[in-house]
């Protein structure tokens, strides 16, 4: 059972005013977390959840307002005071060292030391072995962060923080990438540490994880302090009308439809990743007209090269990419394009967008070149900003002016102007890669109408994401794919999470290792 | 930037300061000024050679003096100009680069007198003086040096760059060394720098290994390695140009001078005396002090064999000696 | 109280202005300069003095400037152009010899009519150097390698390079380390022949203005640099060739992503900034030196050109505008030594502090923001 | 034919070491983040400094130091501009480069009675030969070992960089600033602090360069004395993958190429080849090597990117 000590309030933020020049982040935020206590803190995007976080783990200085540890007034001016009053946090976007090892990363600026300022790493091996142990948190301590899983990432973010004796920790969006499993080992982990008296605040979109997880919930809208509630006497729908400002789906509504024949066809396909080592390992699909079909599967498992191979970003080492009886291998990205396959990256800032362009020329990264956007070589700003100008009317994307950069735009809007520009390519085939990955509710309604409407238009559709919910809110097909094939596939009706998660993480299936 | 960039360098700061006093004292002067070429009027070359000219020129004819340096080959007309504004009575350009822009100056402004160092004109025009320097003669005679105090029978030549004005060092000071010592081994290595000291010092270095103990170098910047190599292994050196005995007192035993600070206080003379040679080509030799060996020889040099290079001076004067000044010449005569 | 509204305004202004940061470093260059003067002793003042009225107060003088302007304005042009397609292009300084040393041969082995000798002289000028610079190009694209260091590696062949053709037979001027000169067919100075016709002569002495301008070899460089500014303006702006360079310079992998081939375009960026410094050394070598000479370093254009690119904010109007600057100043401080014996090399203090500040934009906009209200200045963290 | 080795070897050695210095300058300022293609200027000020001390001083120790110092002294500026005010580093680097050789040639003149060459020191003032004297003169060892103090430093620097970066907790946090400064900066590692620090030990580094010049190569400053050997020090530096051995090694190909150029260029070289043609040799090896054998090179993930303690 829970063993919360409400006489011991371990942090107390009141009235806390964060402005980022004119920009109010945060306004006059209250915040109270007992010793032992689950509290999770709720909001859209751009709410002021990390700032907030931020400000009690001393990266931001608050403009306005005070903050208690322990009923003790502090002023906590950088992350060292906030390691010293026992707080630990990890951040949205995971801070970790990608060449060095997981140990490395662990014990960054509080490295073991032996004479002339030599590090002791033997010693802080068995450091990292040890509290791993005891918090059951499973690390392979020699290996380097690009090498291990992101479940395993997110574990060593959360020893970064017990290694330096957290009390309170802090988790902002931990289960973002996480499979339904890693995620109940998380909750898990989480009940543990507050067995051991300690504290956790997670920030989180995740509705379903609140009710499962947390104790209290406190939610926050547009910078302001909307409610804390006790979990267990509200309901899901209860905390979205609270977060949004107003009801909200979550089933994606869309009537069944007969699919038409095969449009895409990838025969056992194999390619390599940045290392060299075959991530897709013959992997044969198809994907028919008028279906979306979801690969659901854990962060990587061969999703990003079989995706990059099938938009010719990478090359195929061996296999065939069939569209419309058209092979394609090997094609390059034009090539492909013009083939009629559009795709919403995985990656938004670092594939889909030309961040120091505006979004008119953003809008039109793979016809730049043809009429009306240009003749003869020579671009036509007239017609860009007037096609600019109707996608942004069209799809809603704030603010509305095609002049500014994308870098100013928020997440959701950047991800908004990628889907305007690939849907309004008229594809046949349309591939997207974790496309609501960090949006909040509203966007990724938005989203999941826009590909519904593409399987709508008789379209194909390849959806790959990591969040197990969305793959079965809106495919018809779910494909389970594992160290790069694909293991099985079953109609989106009659699936069920456990077995899915299962097969995911490679159950069900005997040869392996 | 990078190499060449920061070759510039002006007037030391008292400089100007003397000059407005003698304005003061002095009634209406002879103004003379130069324009140096990218190696900059501290170059212990020529160009510095020039300026202690000017230097002397202003001390004992009591002219007016100053100079402009140039960063870039693009700079000399430009130069050339800025003198001419200045209202100059004669003109330098120092160094062969310039003949090009004092042609074209001359050229413009016949009423300008001009002189340039190290060059001649098919046709001089009458405004212009050309002064060249029998190079060769003063490196034959350190060559002589050489040839009779090499105890290995090996010396070594280190060129700058393989081109004419080097050759003139390069094949009288060759021809200095067979005339002394007909079995005396050259060996000649050019560095293809002018500022590569580190290359100058492997140079000589290998030279030294291979037997020889005296290395006599054109080479600029670059010869600032070939004495620091002969310093370190303790062997002799000689300089060009100007006296670079300082440079390693004890291994420096003598240099090739190129009087360029005579020549141009002599011009300076006639222009005073109202009979300045224009529209000829004057050529600096032994003869008239133009070229000769360093002051300091006496340091190092027996002064029997500073006797028998007097005496060899004297032939070369009358003639009695050819000294060449490229390859053909060098092979024809030895 | 009234002066700090208006101090606000005119801060709120420059931090807008693109240039603005340039001006109020060029200003603190002066600065500094000025310091470095006096501590050596002389009045900054007269100095300045003199600078301004050796750059100013003649036809010839105007003219010299412009002339010094030409060749960094366009190796900026081509640093910059590399810049903006995400490469550096520390290579101008080679490109510039590659283009001298065939503009030399060009100009002096084919004889034709001025109206084909001079723009042929020029394009081999430019497509030599831009395949110079595409070897970085190529070398980047295919094998992966800085273009920083082989810029670097190819500045030292072009050099050796430069002095081995310097000294070949036939091309060499007997007796000397030039080459011959280029033909007067392809000369582009301004009215050349006539100006050394006795009646060129009679007329010039006639009219002072001309007389004084048509001194130096006032040529049409300048004017194919500004044409050539313009270009890469056009192409950076408005072809579908700039938009897809400024995409690979941007971000490589939405480019990729795009559809738009990452290595062509580096190639194509790196070949189009070798033929802007290689136009460079060709109009050096048509305008002003008609030869080239062997080199015993680097002459600095291509190093300059980095300054000015930057000092220009690596945008085609600010350059123009920054190679005349720096022009004017060089050749101002030439005069400074005669005149006041002062060294010159505050020329080049003068030129860094200018860079210098111009890295910072912030400590600007910093300093500015002391003249507006508290409020501003703390939000700034 | 042994001779012939040994002078090969000990050119390489003299040539390699001022570029070993500045481009462990390099290695270091990189390595946490910072570019540094100002390498050039703060050699520069380093050899006229060193020359400078070293002639009035008479102490080469000393002048070696104060050589360090001029170099950290310039580095200081670029790491305000490029730490503290978010500089682009490589135009601050620019900036760096006119900077250093303006400052040099106008202290000359000051030093030096309006000369910008200073006046030469005396051989025994100059840096010390340890083994001196010690092995016959020309003999293979001594060709070989017979090297300036400056060069064996050299090259136990390079041990002592390489045990700084990858086995110190500060090497740790060195190149986590350099790889991921918003994580080190979380974890209470003062990304600034570090950065100071490094840029400021690249131009000490670059500063010993400039004096390994002017103290032992040769015994005297002039303008043209460093004439592009920071540049060649930072391509040395990515050529060897900013690593401390790597650039060391990319050095040494460096200078054996040129000890070569003096060896095929002498006079009874068994071949006659143009001397402009064999000089490209350095320059065109280490393009074919780059190409051949080292491939792509990747730089410090965080390279050049300002960073701004406390923005997101
Ligand atoms: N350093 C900053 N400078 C300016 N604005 C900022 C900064 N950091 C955050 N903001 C803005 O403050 C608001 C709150 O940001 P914050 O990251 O706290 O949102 P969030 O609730 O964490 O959203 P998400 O769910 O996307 O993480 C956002 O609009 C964000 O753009
Ligand atoms: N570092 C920053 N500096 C200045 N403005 C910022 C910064 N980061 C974000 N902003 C601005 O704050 C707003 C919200 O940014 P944010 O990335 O938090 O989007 P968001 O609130 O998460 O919206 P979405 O749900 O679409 O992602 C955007 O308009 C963005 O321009
Ligand atoms: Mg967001
Ligand atoms: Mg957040």
């Amino acid at each position: 059972m829970r063993n919360i000590d409400f006489d011991c309030k371990v942090v107390e933020m009141k009235n806390i005013i964060k402005k980022f020049g004119d920009f109010t982040a945060n306004e006059n935020i209250n915040l109270t977390v007992h010793k032992g206590e689950i509290h999770a803190l709720l909001g859209e995007n751009g709410a002021g959840k990390s700032t907030l976080m931020n400000i009690l783990y001393g990266l931001y200085q608050p403009t306005a307002g005070e903050i208690y540890i322990n009923g003790e007034k502090v002023n906590i001016t950088d992350p060292n005071v906030a390691i010293q009053k026992g707080i630990g946090m990890v951040h949205q976007h995971f801070m970790l060292v990608e060449p060095f090892t997981v140990t490395e990363n662990i014990v960054l600026g509080m490295e073991p030391t032996g004479l002339a300022g030599k590090m002791d790493m033997k010693k802080a091996v068995q450091d990292v072995e040890e509290i791993s142990k005891k918090y059951g948190l499973y690390v392979k301590p020699n290996e380097k962060i690009y090498d291990i899983s992101v479940g395993m990432q997110q574990r060593v973010e959360i020893l970064k923080a017990l290694y330096r004796g957290a009390e309170i920790l802090i988790l902002d969006e931990p289960t973002a990438v996480l499979t339904p499993q890693e995620i109940k080992e998380l909750i898990t982990i989480m009940r543990n540490l507050t067995q051991e008296g300690k504290t956790v605040i997670i920030i989180t979109h995740k509705l379903k994880e609140i009710k499962e997880a947390a104790d209290y919930c406190t939610i926050i809208r547009r910078g302001k302090h909307i409610d804390t509630v006790e979990v267990k006497n509200t309901s899901e729908a209860e905390l979205a009308s609270k977060m949004v400002g107003r009801e909200v789906s979550f089933k994606a509504d869309k009537e069944s439809k007969e699919k038409g024949e095969a449009t895409l066809r990838i025969e056992n396909l194999v390619v390599k990743d940045n290392r060299a080592v075959e991530a897709v390992r013959g992997l044969s699909l198809e994907i028919h007209a008028g279906e979306i079909l979801g690969i659901a599967g854990v962060d990587g498992n061969g999703q990003t090269e079989l995706i990059e191979a099938l938009t010719g970003l990478r090359k195929i080492e061996a296999g065939n990419v069939i569209v419309n009886g058209k092979n394609v291998t090997n094609n390059t990205p034009k090539e492909i394009i013009e083939n009629k396959i559009a795709s919403i990256p995985e990656d938004r800032q670092k594939r889909g967008l030309v961040l120091d362009y505006t979004v008119a020329e953003n809008m039109i990264l793979e016809n730049y070149a043809k009429e009306p956007f240009a003749k003869h070589g020579i671009m036509n700003s007239t017609a860009i900003n007037k096609f600019a100008k109707e996608l942004i009317e069209k799809f809603d994307v704030r603010p509305e002016d095609e002049k500014i950069k994308a870098r100013s735009l928020s997440g959701g809007n950047q991800q908004k102007v990628i889907i305007a520009r690939e849907v309004t390519n008229d594809p046949d085939i349309l591939i997207a890669a974790q496309p609501t990955r960090g949006l909040d509710v509203g966007a990724i309604e938005f989203v999941h109408k826009s590909l519904i409407q593409q399987r709508d238009k008789n379209k194909a559709v390849l959806l790959v994401s990591l969040e197990l919910d969305e793959i079965m809110n809106i495919s018809d097909r779910i494909a389970v794919i594992y160290e790069g094939k694909i293991v099985d596939i079953v109609d989106a009706k009659d699936a069920d999470e456990n077995t899915l998660g299962l097969m995911m993480a490679g159950g069900g299936i005997q040869n392996e290792k | 930037g990078c190499g060449g960039g920061t070759a510039e360098e002006p007037a030391p700061a008292e400089e100007p300061t003397e000059e407005q006093v003698e304005e003061q004292v002095e009634e209406p002067q002879l103004k003379m000024a130069m324009v140096t070429d990218v190696g900059g009027v501290n170059d212990e070359s020529f160009n510095e050679s020039a300026w202690n000219g000017h230097q002397k020129a202003r001390d004992e004819l009591g002219f007016e003096v100053s100079y402009v340096e140039s960063e870039q080959d693009a700079d000399y007309e430009r130069n050339l100009e800025t003198l001419l504004d200045a209202g100059n009575d004669l003109i330098w350009g120092i160094g062969f680069m310039m003949g090009d822009a004092i042609a074209e100056a001359a050229d413009f402004n016949p009423d300008q007198k001009y002189a340039i160092i190290d060059s001649a004109y098919d046709d001089t025009p009458d405004n212009v003086v050309g002064v060249l320097f029998k190079a060769e003669e003063a490196s034959f005679l350190v060559g002589y040096i050489a040839g009779k105090m090499t105890e290995t029978g090996k010396v070594g030549f280190v060129g700058g760059m393989d081109f004419p004005v080097i050759h003139g060092f390069h094949y009288g000071f060759m021809a200095g060394v067979k005339y002394a010592n007909p079995d005396a081994e050259v060996l000649v290595q050019y560095a293809d720098s002018f500022v590569d000291a580190a290359r100058g010092k492997a140079i000589a270095n290998q030279m030294y290994q291979q037997g020889a103990d005296i290395v006599f170098h054109a080479a600029g910047g670059t010869g600032d390695g070939v004495i620091e190599a002969a310093r370190e292994q303790d062997k002799y050196a000689i300089g060009v140009d100007m006296d670079q005995n300082h440079l390693a007192p004890d291994n420096v035993i003598t240099s090739a001078m190129k009087r360029v600070d005579n020549a141009i206080f002599m011009i300076a003379e006639d222009l005073k005396a109202g009979n300045f040679p224009g529209g000829q080509t004057v050529v600096f030799g032994l003869e008239d002090g133009g070229v000769g060996i360093a002051p300091t020889s006496d340091k190092h040099v027996p002064a029997e064999i500073l006797e028998e290079v007097a005496e060899v001076e004297r032939q070369i004067i009358a003639g009695e000696i050819f000294v060449p000044d490229n390859k053909d010449d060098y092979d024809a005569n030895y | 109280m009234k002066s700090k509204a208006f101090f606000e305004k005119i801060a709120t202004y420059i931090t807008k202005w693109t240039f603005g940061f340039s001006i109020i470093s060029i200003i603190l260059g002066f600065i500094i300069g000025a310091a470095t003067l006096a501590l050596a002793g002389f009045n900054p003042i007269e100095a300045y003095g003199i600078m301004a009225r050796g750059v100013l107060t003649r036809p010839s003088y105007v003219a010299w400037t412009i002339i010094g302007s030409t060749p960094i304005i366009l190796t900026a042009l081509s640093v910059a152009f590399a810049f903006k397609t995400g490469l550096f292009n520390i290579g101008a300084e080679g490109q510039f010899m590659i283009g001298a040393i065939t503009a030399a041969m060009v100009g002096y082995f084919v004889e034709l009519p001025a109206i084909i000798h001079i723009p042929l002289v020029l394009i081999s000028a430019i497509v030599a150097a831009g395949l110079w610079g595409g070897i970085a190009g190529v070398l980047k694209a295919k094998f992966g390698v800085h273009e920083v260091i082989s810029t670097i590696m190819l500045n030292w062949i072009a050099l050796y390079l430069n002095n081995y053709i310097v000294l070949l037979e036939g091309l060499r001027r007997a007796t000397s380390q030039r080459t011959h000169e280029i033909q007067r067919s392809a000369s582009i100075v301004i009215l050349e022949q006539w100006k050394r016709s006795p009646e060129g002569r009679e007329w010039l002495r006639g009219h002072d203005f001309f007389g004084d301008a048509l001194r130096t070899p006032l040529n049409w460089g300048f004017i194919i640099a500004i044409i050539f500014a313009v270009i890469v303006w056009y192409i950076l702006n408005k072809t579908t060739l700039g938009y897809e360079l400024k995409a690979v310079g941007y971000n490589r992998h939405a480019a990729e992503y795009g559809g738009i081939n990452v290595s062509k375009s580096m190639f194509t960026s790196m070949v189009i900034a070798g033929g802007l410094a290689g136009a460079a050394g060709g109009l050096h070598v048509m305008g002003i030196s008609k030869s080239i000479a062997s080199l015993a370093a680097m002459e600095g254009y291509g190093f300059n050109g980095i300054a000015v690119a930057l000092i220009g904010g690596n945008a085609s109007i600010g350059i123009v505008f920054a190679g005349l600057l720096f022009s004017a100043l060089q050749y101002g401080g030439s005069k400074i030594q005669p005149a006041l014996g002062a060294p010159s090399e505050v020329i080049n203090i003068m030129i860094g502090t200018i860079v210098f500040f111009i890295a910072m934009p912030k400590l600007i906009k910093y300093s500015l923001q002391n003249f507006k209200k508290k409020r501003g200045a703390k939000n700034v963290r | 034919m042994l001779d012939s080795l040994g002078f090969i070897i000990g050119t390489t050695l003299m040539y390699s070491t001022p570029l070993i210095y500045a481009a462990l300058g390099g290695v270091m300022s990189e390595n946490s983040g910072v570019v540094n293609i100002g390498l050039e200027g703060m050699m520069t000020i380093g050899a006229l400094i060193g020359a400078t001390v070293g002639f009035y001083s008479g102490n080469p120790w000393l002048a070696f130091l104060a050589a360090g110092m001029a170099g950290g002294g310039l580095a200081l500026l670029h790491a305000v501009a490029s730490v503290s005010y978010g500089a682009d580093q490589v135009v601050s680097g620019i900036a760096i480069n006119f900077l250093g050789p303006g400052l040099a040639l106008f202290l000359s003149r000051i030093f030096f009675e309006g000369a910008t060459m200073t006046k030469a020191i005396p051989l025994d003032n100059k840096m010390p030969r340890p083994i001196h004297g010690l092995l016959p003169r020309n003999s293979f060892l001594d060709l070989v070992f017979n090297q300036y103090a400056t060069v064996y430093i050299a090259f136990l620097l390079v041990g002592v960089v390489w045990f700084l970066l990858y086995r110190t907790k500060l090497g740790l946090r060195i190149r986590a600033v350099g790889e991921h400064p918003r994580a080190a900066d979380t974890l209470g590692v003062s990304v600034y602090k570090i950065r100071y620090l490094c840029v400021v030990l690249s131009g000490v580094l670059a500063g010993f360069g400039g004096a390994s010049m002017s103290l032992a190569i040769v015994s005297n400053f002039r303008p043209t004395l460093i004439s592009g050997h920071g540049f060649i020090a930072l391509a040395a530096m990515i050529f060897g993958k900013w690593k401390p051995q790597g650039a060391m090694w990319a050095c040494l190909l460096f200078g054996v190429s040129n000890g070569l150029v003096v060896y095929l260029g002498r006079s009874d070289a068994p071949f006659e080849i143009s001397m402009q043609l064999l000089s490209m040799l350095p320059y065109v090896l280490t393009l074919i090597v780059l190409m051949g054998f080292v491939g792509r090179s990747s730089a410090p993930a965080a390279n050049g990117v300002p960073y701004e303690e406390g923005e997101r």
